[in-house]
């Protein structure tokens, strides 16, 4: 089944390929029937998942049947290769509350994303093909337990992306798709290293061979005790985890690897930054919690402090960039990085408070994030021009989409009742619980205030007031009396259509739910994310020694 | 007539040797296609001299057979050559083979 | 359940039902659905009034308490807590019921009163709907039983003040007056957060009762000075919701609102909000947290009142005269006078409603006129509003026979206690400024009243501004045009706006709260509401000797949490001296486990006499200050704003404030925005494209080498291959009879070869 | 027969044999090089005889004065204006064919009387190699025998095919 929600996106990019291209329709159904069959399936193994399994490392038994879910395990590629032993690699996919939160999103992401893609009109067959990919290869990062797989699925994800930026982009588009290509082949170069490095340290406990599970690298005592990163080897295993980390924080973006992300977003078609935001970035913090942290906990609590203070710089950082910003979508591209500056606060703190904030801050940030930039395009759709100034008094005439952008607004800035505060609000719990980053929190709250900032001001100059002398559209007196507005070369609705609608309110039904009652997605965390802190905390308790 | 020394193999490989050169020289000056195709005929005569004589001075049919052999190969080379001239001939109106030199395109 | 409690959530989630209809569908309904809204208010009312009966009329027990909660959020077995919820719940006492019949009650006449005042606004159904959802987030703020959903509900009132504040959007100021209130909140409430968070990281749980219970039992492991820095921290939420120094600039911009969002947000509720939530946490509140409390609410008292004697707009002298009786209120806190900054809130809020209604009657009935100089002679046109009007400004102005003067007078003996307690020089200065406060009330608001209701009408004296009308046709009444703009048009408002304020001009009479006039504390309010037992006093203070150091991660697995169990049973041990002080206020402070707090209970029940000669001297003097000026013409106000010209412009400008932050705050951040966006642009990315840059012109120096070396040599041997090939073709005749000839050569080559080898 | 007949007659066949090649190869007109061509194989098969290669001599005379010597006359009649074909017009690369021509010569005939282990064996052939021959034929060169009957087919038909007038591909 979990194979199934993989590589249906695919299935449905080979269904596409036979399609000619000239039926845009076709194609764009397939894909929606792909994505819409692939939630069916993500809200079944929501259905079906047992929360009290707690996922990490492998169940009592050895094997991570008994603490994984929905476990697929095929040798895949065997090799001798003489001298250096055997080069096993597994087909290994599994689930646990650290990834099935993030399989439900990237199904979402996905679906919205395919109708957002409605209004591509260049090359729609290859663009879906490639789309479809890129949901495959996300899906397929979260579920691997095997570290190959998932550097394969890690790299596979990073073709589409670049095609989808630098050919369906904006007009810079070459110099951004190069920018994140390059960019994010860096982290993962060293990631490769890292990962042949954990291959000839570890054995797998049951057939005593070297392995690439992630599930029996995450116990310490499958390690070689001499081996290159084996725990003797204190220096390497440093410079493992920081290079590891490196990698995954340029997904995440993290200060000072982050400028990709500003560009990316603002030469990217919009549905492309909804993926982008909503679950791309999530790979970096969730490769930390999966990867980073778990291999090597010693090390991460030796840099907690430090994850912090690049948390605390994400988030101040990011809110004061945003401020400055006159492009509404570089704007929310910056309180991207400002709230996965959050997440990367609430891992620093270490505790379970924090990583529960964390985790479903990935969540909440999917689903917000998309949310903004699809505002962002349906404006852009309109009036072909993001700059703030350009608007002004926007909510007299469009009030629907006024009021949707001031719940989407709200959420992002983290008022309560949206699914946003809860987890800056345990975010912060747990960082100020914790000893290490409590003076980090203290800094970081201004991060709330600056966030509101930034996103009040932007409200007010594009939706409040009345309409700029130098708008991006007229006004024109209807036949009932009132003022209309009306864009230059739009056909469409002027406030929102139904396919708009159809993206728009699953997103605010699900930040509204989540914001009160968070247990179905806080229900499925908290026993990995307990189980992941006490693979962290010994390691703690004797380095505190 | 004692100053002549007695007919032995260097006679007989002295004439081979002239008809080969003979049959070389025409090879490579005449232009004309079938007074090639006379060195040639030169050339396997030459050859069969050779041939006949090493075996009558070594006591072998090896020669001899050999020799047979080239005649009807000589045969079966001057028909092939001839007909590959008279196709010459209808398309290039000439047995002129300096004339005939379109390969070196 | 308690049946109480069931109402309550009843009561609770009425307005938010009254939100979600009208946002969706008040279109389709008839008269746009005001009648749902003042419907369901006028139930959440009729409901909260039962509480309010069964609670303090029938109960009559000061340490009444009922609370029920739920688990919100199950983080299972954590590693070294063990396990944790994090719930949330309600809790009634009296406090609570009396704010809860408050809170609906005045909601409703303001949803009444709307009915008049927004009729005909197009987005009519709209504005019921955030009076709705305003309402809701209140009232949850008055239930909470935990930091962590008072903390929610604080933010939601904070989102529906900006949505009321800015409900008029399409006016620029009014759109900036929204964003000022919510980020000026926003900075309060970092800092109730970061209080909260000290708290939550020592306990792991955000209920008052468990905090309570473990501050009681000395459980707080880290330093003293955390804990006042909670208390401080907390407070700061207080600074912002309740327009405190230094963050109340927000308030007064906050008139951009329809008068009635006013009235209810500005006068009743949400600025009560944060009085009403340090009263909540007063018993942990340190000494010195105190201390900068009262210093803040004696300030902010003092400032706003300066600012109101010169203001010009009849909402603004208002909006000032809100945070100065705002700052009596913290002040009252601060000194430890629990009980009369409490019944100083609930008294301010109905006359404080009342004048802001009935400064919207007469915006209303003057056309949108807001000035008070171009008003005047309105008490022949509007009787009903000037009787009320007038009352309310006795209540507020402190003299006798009037609710405002029993609770004023109350915080003012508490103030003049504390001063003794305390033995210092420095500590007189919060009653000295607390009287002066009063007196400066006095003189303003007799001057509202004289320019606005005395004397003949101004309104031909107004100069043409085009800009000025203009602005005000933006106003909700498109359909009221100029041509009314005359004295003529000036009438009384229509019933369902007058009986507000009859009602709430009622409620600011004595006998609604004491059988005396003169001594507030023979009333049922602060019997009931008496002043909690601190449970970081003296008797506490061990807690801060425990060194820094000895602080371990709490790993055992046994939380301290989990030793406090239900919290209904929390609190008994306070609740018995609750009873016993509200019993008898004299003896009150023998009561106290704290000396310190008994000896200001006390010193401020003996300062009650004193209190009421100063004071009643002192507002004698406003008021007749305010006769001399404007009634007698003695002293003439434009002269004397010319002699005392700096003052004047001091106080007319609001002491600068605004300008202040401007200048450092906002354009700090916006520089320094600029500053960090040109960095990231230029430096950061700047580094990225430089590396870019580099690696490029290596690239090309490389490709030069590669270009012109490299390929040089290729490019060479192609060349010679070439020359060569251009002789060697010479060769290629085409004739085959050249090639004999060469293969001849060849052959006689081998030859030569073959015998120079030999002779060698 | 006397040893200097014998002597004299082999010098006869020899200057008739290398004479006529001369001719052949330097006669300005192709007919006059045929006819002495005729000659030059009459000689080499005379040589042959003295060979003790009687059979081979005759079969030099039927294939080659009988087919190929009549192929070659058709050749030229069939190609040629005969009369006008001239020597000088002829030729070319004289001077290193003419080079080249002493060169291979010499170098040759240096070879040849350089030479000293061609010693006359024990067991020369005498006398008629006729009946060695049929057997020979028959046994150990019966296989190349079969394949040169093959190739005679071959180059039959695909003379045959070249020189057909009307092919389809030679009329373009």
């Amino acid at each position: 089944m979990l194979s199934l929600i993989v590589f249906l996106p695919i299935i449905a990019g080979l269904v596409i390929l036979a399609v000619p291209s000239s039926q845009k329709q076709i194609i764009r159904i397939v894909s929606l029937l792909a994505a819409l069959a692939q939630g069916v399936l993500a809200v079944l193994m929501w259905r079906g998942y047992n929360p009290a399994l707690p996922g990490i490392t492998a169940g009592a038994n050895g094997s991570a049947l008994g603490s994984f879910q929905f476990v697929e395990k095929l040798p895949w590629i065997s090799l001798n290769l003489g001298s250096f032993g055997s080069l096993n690699i597994e087909y290994f996919i599994g689930v646990d509350g650290l990834s099935v939160t993030m399989v439900i999103l990237t199904a979402l992401i996905s679906a919205i994303g395919v109708l957002s893609s409605w209004t591509i009109q260049k090359q729609v067959k290859g663009y879906f093909i490639l789309y479809n990919l890129l949901a495959s290869a996300m899906m397929g990062c979260f579920v691997a337990l095997d570290f190959f797989l998932f550097y394969v699925f890690w790299e596979i994800m990073l073709l589409p992306m670049y095609f989808l930026i630098g050919i369906w982009g904006g007009p810079n588009r070459e110099y951004a798709a190069i920018k994140f290509f390059l960019y994010t082949l860096f982290g993962s170069v060293f990631m490769l290293l890292v990962m042949i490095g954990l291959y000839f340290s570890v054995l797998d406990p049951v057939t005593h061979n070297h392995t690439f599970s992630l599930v029996a690298m995450a116990s310490q005592e499958n390690y070689i005790k001499d081996a290159i990163l084996g725990p003797d080897n204190v220096m390497w295993r440093y410079i493992a985890f920081i290079v590891l980390f490196i990698g995954f924080a340029i997904k995440v973006p993290m200060f000072p690897f982050h400028t990709w992300l500003p560009d990316a977003h603002v030469e990217a078609p919009t549905p492309i930054s909804v993926i982008l935001a909503g679950v791309l970035l999530k790979l970096g913090t969730y490769g930390m919690l999966r990867i980073n942290f778990p291999l090597f906990p010693e090390v991460f609590h030796a840099s907690m402090y430090v994850i912090g203070i690049f948390g605390a710089i994400n988030i101040i950082y990011g809110a004061f960039c945003a401020l400055a910003q006159k492009d509404l979508k570089k704007m929310v591209a910056y309180s991207s990085i400002s709230h996965m500056g959050y997440v990367l606060l609430g891992l620093a703190a270490g505790n379970s408070e924090g990583m529960t904030g964390a985790l479903y801050q990935m969540f909440n940030h999917g689903t917000i994030t998309a949310m903004l930039f699809l505002l962002v395009g349906v404006i852009y759709d309109r009036a072909h021009t993001r700059q703030i100034e350009k608007f002004g008094g926007l909510a007299s005439y469009m009030p629907v989409y006024a009021g949707i952008v001031t719940v989407a607004w709200f959420a992002s800035l983290g008022l309560p009742g949206l699914s946003g505060f809860i987890s800056e609000a345990f975010v912060f719990v747990g960082a100020f619980s914790s000893v290490t980053t409590r003076y980090i929190a203290m800094v970081s709250v201004l991060g709330i205030v600056f966030g509101a900032a930034y996103l009040l001001w932007s409200l007010q100059r594009m939706f409040l007031g009345k309409r700029r002398a130098d708008a991006a559209y007229d006004l024109e007196i209807g036949e009932d009396g009132h003022e209309h507005i009306h864009f230059h070369d739009w056909k469409g609705k002027i406030d929102l259509d139904g396919r708009e609608l159809a993206m728009l309110v699953p997103l605010v039904i699900i930040t509204i739910f989540l914001g009160i009652y968070p247990m179905p997605v806080i229900g499925m965390l908290t026993s990995s994310i307990n189980k992941l802190v006490q693979v962290l905390t010994p390691v703690v308790l004797t380095s505190m020694n | 007539m004692e100053h002549l020394a007695p007919i032995g193999l260097n006679h007989y490989l002295t004439i081979s040797a002239i008809l080969l050169g003979l049959g070389l020289f025409a090879v490579m000056t005449r232009k004309n296609a079938i007074v090639i195709l006379m060195g040639v005929e030169l050339i396997l005569n030459a050859a069969n001299i050779n041939f006949l004589a090493f075996s009558k001075y070594n006591g072998g049919m090896e020669g001899v057979m050999f020799s047979l052999f080239v005649i009807v190969l000589a045969a079966a080379e001057a028909a092939i050559a001839l007909a590959v001239v008279i196709n010459i001939y209808k398309l290039f109106k000439s047995v002129d083979v300096s004339s005939i030199d379109t390969m070196k395109e | 359940m308690h049946s109480l409690i069931q109402l309550s959530i009843v009561v609770l989630l009425l307005p938010l039902l009254s939100f979600v209809i009208l946002i969706f569908f008040n279109r389709r309904l008839p008269r746009r659905g005001d009648f749902i809204g003042v419907g369901i208010l006028g139930t959440a009312f009729a409901i909260s009034a039962y509480i309010f009966w069964s609670v303090v009329v029938q109960t009559y027990d000061p340490a009444f308490r009922l609370a029920w909660d739920f688990t919100w959020i199950d983080l299972g077995n954590v590693p070294g807590v063990g396990p944790l919820q994090i719930k949330m719940g309600i809790v009634i006492d009296n406090l609570t019921s009396i704010m809860l019949a408050m809170v609906t009650l005045i909601s409703l006449l303001v949803h009444l009163y709307s009915t008049g005042y927004m009729a005909g606004d197009k987005n009519y159904g709209r504005y019921f709907a955030f009076l709705g959802i305003f309402t809701f987030s209140m009232l949850g703020i008055v239930l909470s039983d935990n930091l962590f959903s008072i903390y929610i509900f604080w933010e939601l009132v904070g989102l529906s003040s900006y949505l009321l504040i800015g409900f008029f959007f399409e006016k620029e100021s009014a759109a900036d007056a929204q964003k000022k209130a919510f980020l000026a909140n926003r900075v309060g409430d970092i800092g109730m957060w970061l209080g909260i968070l000290i708290l939550y990281s020592q306990f792991h749980t955000f209920s008052f009762s468990e905090i309570y219970a473990n501050l009681a039992a000395g459980k707080f492991a880290m330093s003293h000075a955390w804990l006042t820095a909670a208390g401080i921290l907390l407070f700061m939420g207080c600074v912002g919701k309740s327009a405190q120094f230094p963050l109340h600039i927000w308030l007064p911009d906050a008139m951009e609102g329809p008068t009635p969002v006013s009235a209810l947000i500005h006068a009743a509720t949400m600025v009560a909000a944060g009085v009403y939530f340090v009263a909540r946490i007063f018993v942990i509140l340190t000494p010195d947290a105190l201390h900068v409390i009262a210093f803040i609410g004696a300030s902010t008292a003092f400032m706003a009142a300066t600012i109101a004697i010169t203001q010009n707009d009849i909402k603004r002298v208002l909006a000032y005269s809100t945070v100065s009786q705002l700052g009596y209120m913290v002040l009252g806190l601060g000194v430890g006078a629990y009980s009369a900054a409490l019944f100083h809130l609930v008294t301010h809020a109905f006359f404080k409603a009342c004048l802001f209604l009935g400064s919207g009657a007469i915006i209303h009935a003057m056309h949108h006129e807001q000035d008070m100089r171009w008003m005047g002679g309105l008490r022949k046109h509007m009787p009903w509003t000037f009787a009320t009007f007038t009352l309310a400004t006795l209540a507020l102005a402190g003299l006798p026979l009037t609710s405002g003067f029993l609770s004023k007078d109350a915080i003012l003996a508490g103030a003049i206690g504390f001063a003794q307690v305390e033995g210092g020089g420095i500590f007189y200065l919060i009653p000295v400024l607390g009287f002066f406060s009063a007196m400066l009330t006095a003189f303003y608001m007799g001057r509202q009243i004289w320019l606005v209701f005395f004397g003949e009408s101004r309104t031909h004296l107004k100069p043409a501004d085009p800009h000025h009308s203009d602005h005000h046709a933006h106003d909700s009444h498109a359909s009221h045009s100029d041509d009314h703009h005359t004295e003529h048009g000036v009438h009384e408002v229509s019933w369902n706006m007058r009986a507000p304020l009859v009602i709430l001009a009622t409620l600011s009479v004595f006998f609604v709260y004491s059988p005396d006039p003169l001594d507030g504390a023979k009333g049922w309010f602060m019997k009931m509401i008496p002043t909690p037992a601190t449970v970081v006093g003296e008797a506490n203070h061990q807690i801060g000797e425990l060194p820094l150091g000895t602080h371990q991660p709490v790993l055992a697995g046994v939380a301290p949490t989990t030793e406090v169990s239900a919290p209904e049973v929390a609190a008994p041990a306070h609740g018995e001296a609750h009873a016993a002080a509200g019993a008898e206020h004299a003896e009150a402070g023998h009561h106290y486990a704290d000396a310190r707090q008994a000896e200001i209970v006390h010193a401020g029940h003996a300062a009650h006499y004193t209190a009421i000669y100063i004071s009643s001297i002192m507002v004698v003097l406003g008021i007749g200050l305010a006769f001399v000026v404007y009634v007698f013409g003695i002293i003439n106000p434009a002269t004397t704003a010319e002699t005392l010209r700096p003052l004047y412009l001091f106080s007319l400008n609001k002491w600068y404030w605004d300008e202040i932050y401007d200048a450092t705050v906002i354009k700090g951040s916006m520089l320094l925005a600029t500053m960090l966006s040109w960095f990231d642009t230029n430096v950061v990315d700047g580094l990225v494209n430089g590396i870019a840059f580099l690696t490029k012109k290596f690239a090309f120096a490389n490709a030069g080498f590669d270009k012109y070396v490299v390929d040089g040599m290729v490019n060479f041997t192609a060349f010679s291959v070439n020359t060569t090939g251009a002789l060697l073709r010479k060769l290629q005749t085409g004739k085959v009879q050249t090639y004999v000839v060469m293969l001849l050569l060849a052959v006689f080559g081998y030859f030569v070869y073959y015998y120079t080898r030999l002779i060698n | 027969m006397s040893n200097l007949t014998y002597t004299a007659i082999f010098y006869l066949f020899a200057a008739i044999t290398v004479f006529s090649a001369v001719y052949v190869v330097f006669s300005r007109r192709v007919i006059y090089s045929a006819f002495a061509l005729l000659f030059t194989f009459f000689g080499v098969a005379a040589l042959y005889v003295f060979l003790s290669a009687d059979f081979i001599a005759v079969t030099q005379v039927v294939v080659y004065v009988g087919g190929i010597l009549v192929l070659l006359l058709f050749g030229v009649m069939f190609t040629h204006s005969i009369m006008t074909t001239d020597l000088k017009s002829d030729v070319l690369h004289i001077i290193p064919g003419t080079l080249l021509l002493l060169a291979m010569i010499g170098t040759m005939l240096y070879t040849f009387y350089t030479t000293h282990g061609w010693m006359p064996s024990t067991t020369m052939l005498q006398g008629s190699v006729v009946e060695r021959i049929g057997f020979e034929t028959m046994s150990r060169f019966v296989l190349p025998f079969e394949m040169s009957s093959i190739l005679l087919l071959a180059a039959l038909i695909g003379a045959a095919f070249l020189a057909r007038f009307d092919k389809p591909g030679n009329n373009e």
